[in-house]
């Protein structure tokens, strides 16, 4: 018996009994929650339940998804490290490398519009920058309802505000995106976001903490108890009253995230960070297990050494915070001074609140009380992972253009076309972007993708875009998914570019239903085989369940990022028709 | 008739504004000041005599628009 | 040229702007960091955009109150120029170092695009590379650019050709082509001794034919021939 | 002690977040609602116990920092 089951970790004061109920309302099964009997040998505290409920959540798990991922292709030469970290990595020559990773940030944006959009973004900066690059470009790929809805106007005004005042205070160009609209996203609207950074080849930072001892440092905003259950949230299908019982949504500060950018791009130049992970979803809980995982070893934290920014918190609301503008490291042993001064030039918490060990077990303290001590690796390797069952969406039979009507008035239905609400100008969202800021933007929005110079990259540039058209994935989702893939390489290509690699963000309905999990699995596949015939991996990405209201679902719609690289970036392409009298060529079957 | 809201942040909902501008003062030399919030405030006027039904519409109106109550708090106050 | 750009822990567009000096001047500025309290003898001082603190108050105004704009009031005073550049002109109208204000933007929205304007007068040492009535196209990024002033002020404005800068569209009628609101489409304006120039507009984003043309190039030439 | 402060544009200074908010409203079928004007508030904890020493630092606070007297007025209050 080891030490720490001879005394047991210490409940909470009014720590309620569990009950299935608490088991239930923390969203883990009666199954999922034998499981956590077994790993612990014993009743958990309510922290440890907590914990277990934001690992083994769908949001920070992948359980419905895990398996179908598997399937997509993530390797190639330039490929420097695949999906499982905070970003994907690719070497994009001169010793550079390009980070990227798309990010969704859908439930909370439906319920607080501006701040869910903008909170988004933040998430997806930081775990760019937690790799050890500066940000370039954002992208972003929006879904709202149908525009006459009457939330809409509502939600698209305050997501495109929310999009633009983070990217736009941190300094980071918002380049490209898709906007479009469906009924099917009505009461659940689709906010995905994704960053592009650059870095050092030789110099990119990963979350595997290493060297016992070593010290583990919070820095960044203050811990609030923003979202609490925001991972859990993210899971859950949405009903009818989630409007009024909804817990708290994260208020983001941009002007922080700039300083936390800031502040560790400026450490980052030293070596004194051993590991990096920022607080997303599941904040302090997921980022220590992590960290701690991947390395293999123990952590302890003394829960009172986190900044709080409200009196009264305690250990399990500090644990499942989701607090924006946070991260945290591991430094090398005496190093912590010279960290601390950075982040005190640029206005920021610092603290040490934690050491690794070599026990493999997560142990947290409250004022020298143990309330928490997981065995770290079976919450990782035993958490649940589903098969579960799908049923294929059956291609649809061809249809027979002579049942269509022919429109009486081709100057009247092409004028329709351009004006509806999919095909017009998204002008009105992206002037509401700083897609200039940085002064590298050789194409702006408003074409097929975007192309960004890169800094000191001796005149080569990055083409990024993103793409899906749910329509196609909903009438046959393999169809669907290859077109996705197929369609942003073409963008790259148009440009100049030569396609590298991509992130995608899986937007789906409820997976308990095997229709959904049916669309799933076909646009996995058919994202798959377009990524393996293109050399075109997918390297980081994401992944959004439950996007249903009493029980409609949305559209399936799997967004791919794309980036792809040129050499010589005077040599883009744009779409503009620049004289008269030039010859317009339509090339493709 | 004359109405004004005040629309705040809940307690706990963090609060850049306010964290900033208490930032600001204490370096403006202003030590004495501690916790500070930033709220907004509207005024309208309303072709509405009955205080009652005012009341019920601005509190329709909060709801509907001004305040976002999953991050805010409200309050109405009729001032003439 | 010697110069100095300020930065302070939200400003963002300070690269932006040192690459333009560099590019007319052959040099590169000092980065002066907000908390440093000296600012180094330079022939040119340049408040750079973004969001000084965060910004949260009114753009412009924490900055405004920093130990390094006192100093930097100093020099102006002094007569040494001042280029404030977006958050530059929003923290200079803020200290008075140019009149008037700048108000949320009239349609609430912030609003990145570029725009024509009206070059007013080539009589500075910002604008002589311009003409008089020159149309010229460089870009907006901000939220709260609608520039306000009294009556008084804006006759006297006027009077002294201290209007630098007007929006207008591209046939230069300045009644048009307004981003944000702008009270008489004022754009950019001089202190009363045109030693000190506050934009909105950002000319640093328009100094490379593929990146935003070259239309601001002019302003940074002006400032490298006069100032060296 | 606690301060609040109301800061509001001056009568003549163009309000967009007002008539937008105005705009807004009657589209959402509130038709009762004329003129809208939108200010911000700032609550403040003070560290002083004098009423008199506390409205004369206020002031300072606003005419520093709090509000641009070129375009905005204010007027403080103490809660308690
Ligand atoms: N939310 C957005 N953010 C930035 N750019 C956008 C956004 N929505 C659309 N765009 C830009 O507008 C253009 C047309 O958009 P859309 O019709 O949605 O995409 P596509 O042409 O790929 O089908 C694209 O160049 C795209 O980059």
């Amino acid at each position: 018996m080891t030490t720490w089951e001879q005394n047991p970790p210490v409940k909470l004061p009014n720590e309620p009994a569990i009950t299935p109920q608490i088991v239930a309302e923390h969203g883990l099964s009666p199954d999922e929650y034998q499981r956590v009997l077994k790993i612990m040998g014993r009743e958990p505290t309510m922290v440890e339940l907590g914990v277990f409920s934001a690992m083994w959540s769908e949001h920070c798990s992948y359980k419905s998804s895990k398996v179908w991922l598997k399937k997509l292709p993530t390797e190639a030469p330039w490929v420097i490290q695949g999906p499982g970290e905070n970003a994907g990595v690719i070497d994009i020559g001169d010793g550079q490398a390009a980070i990227f990773k798309m990010e969704s940030h859908n439930h909370p944006s439906y319920i607080e519009p501006y701040q869910g959009a903008a909170t988004g973004v933040g998430g997806i900066l930081r775990d760019v920058f937690t790799m050890g690059a500066r940000p370039i470009a954002n992208v972003n790929a929006l879904r709202f309802g149908d525009p006459e809805h009457p939330k809409t106007r509502h939600l698209v005004g305050g997501v495109v505000a929310g999009i633009g005042g983070y990217g736009n205070c941190m300094g980071i160009p918002t380049v490209a995106g898709e906007t479009s609209f469906h009924r099917a996203y009505n009461e659940n609207c689709l906010v995905n976001a994704m960053t592009v950074g650059i870095a050092r080849a030789d110099r990119i930072f990963y979350a595997a903490a290493a060297g016992l001892g070593n010290p583990v440092v919070y820095v960044g905003s203050k811990t609030g108890r923003d979202g609490i259950h925001g991972a859990t949230m993210a899971s859950a299908e949405f009903t009818e009253d989630s409007e009024s019982k909804r817990p708290t949504v994260q208020v983001g500060d941009p002007f922080v995230e700039k300083l936390l950018l800031e502040a560790c791009l400026e450490l980052m130049e030293t070596d004194a960070i051993v590991a990096i992970q920022d607080m997303g979803a599941a904040g302090l809980t997921s980022s220590s297990f992590e960290m701690a995982d991947k390395g293999g070893l123990g952590l302890e934290i003394a829960l009172d050494k986190v900044p709080m920014r409200e009196t009264g918190m305690n250990p399990y609301e500090l644990m499942l915070s989701e607090s924006q503008e946070r991260m945290l490291m591991v430094l090398k042993p005496g190093r912590e001074d010279e960290a601390r001064r950075i982040f005190e030039k640029w206005e920021l918490d610092f603290a040490v609140i934690g050491r690794l060990t070599d026990t493999r077990r997560m142990v947290l303290r409250w004022y020298g009380d143990v309330v928490a001590s997981i065995p770290i690796p079976p919450v990782v390797t035993e958490a649940p992972v589903y098969e579960r069952p799908w049923t294929a969406t059956p291609l649809p039979p061809a249809l027979d253009a002579a049942t269509i009507a022919p429109p009486k008035d081709y100057a009247d239905a092409l004028l329709q076309l351009v004006g509806s609400p999919d095909q017009c100008s998204k002008a009105w969202i992206w002037r509401q972007y700083d897609h200039l800021i940085m002064g590298n933007t050789a194409i702006r929005p408003g074409g097929d993708a975007a192309v960004v110079r890169v800094p000191d990259g001796n005149g080569k540039a990055l083409a990024i875009t993103s793409d899906c058209t749910p329509r196609y994935c909903q009438a046959h989702p393999e169809t669907g998914g290859r077109q996705a893939v197929a369609e942003a390489w073409r963008n790259l290509t148009a440009v100049g570019a030569t396609p590298l690699a991509c992130t995608d963000n899986m937007n789906f309905g409820n997976p308990q239903k095997p229709e959904i999990m049916g669309q799933f699995a076909g646009c996995t596949m058919g994202m798959a085989e377009a990524c393996t015939t293109l050399a075109f991996p997918i390297v980081s990405g994401n992944v959004s369940l439950y996007n249903e209201t009493q029980g409609r679902g949305i559209l399936p719609t799997p967004v791919i990022g794309g980036v792809g690289v040129m050499k010589d970036v005077t040599r883009c392409v744009d779409i503009a028709t620049r004289e008269a009298g030039l010859v317009l060529v339509l090339i493709g079957e | 008739m004359k109405a004004r809201v005040h629309v705040t942040l809940k307690t706990g909902v963090l609060d850049p504004q306010g964290k900033a501008i208490g930032n600001a003062l204490h370096r403006l030399g202003f030590p004495e000041v501690g916790d500070v919030r930033q709220g907004k405030f509207i005024e309208l006027e309303l072709a509405e005599t009955d205080a009652d039904r005012a009341k019920s519409r601005l509190d329709e109106m909060c709801r509907k628009l001004l305040a976002n109550t999953v991050i805010e708090n409200y309050r109405i106050e009729l001032v003439s | 040229m010697k110069s100095a750009v300020l930065v302070f822990p939200g400003t963002n567009r300070e690269t932006d702007i040192a690459g333009a000096i560099e590019r007319s001047a052959g040099i590169k500025p000092h980065m002066v960091w907000h908390g440093d309290s000296d600012l180094p003898k330079v022939d040119l001082i340049v408040v750079a955009g973004g969001f000084s603190y965060g910004d949260y108050l009114r753009c412009g105004a924490m900055a405004a109150h920093s130990p390094i704009m006192r100093e930097v009031k100093a020099r102006a005073e002094k007569g040494v120029p001042v280029l404030a550049v977006c958050n530059g002109f929003q923290i200079a109208a803020e200290i008075g170092l140019v009149p008037g204000v700048l108000m949320r933007n009239a349609h609430l929205q912030f609003v990145c695009s570029d725009v024509n304007l009206k070059v007013e007068s080539s009589q500075s040492l910002f604008t002589h590379r311009y003409q008089a009535g020159q149309v010229i196209r460089v870009p907006v990024a901000h939220a709260e650019g609608n520039y306000f002033a009294d009556d008084d002020t804006l006759k006297r404005l006027e009077d002294r050709g201290q209007v630098a800068f007007r929006y207008c569209d591209s046939t230069g009628d300045v009644t048009a082509g307004n981003p944000n609101g702008s009270i008489r489409n004022i754009a950019g304006v001089f202190n009363d001794t045109k030693t000190v120039l506050g934009m909105m507009p950002h000319p640093e984003n328009a100094t490379e034919a593929l990146f935003g043309g070259t239309d601001g190039k002019p302003l940074f030439d002006a400032l490298a021939a006069a100032l060296v």
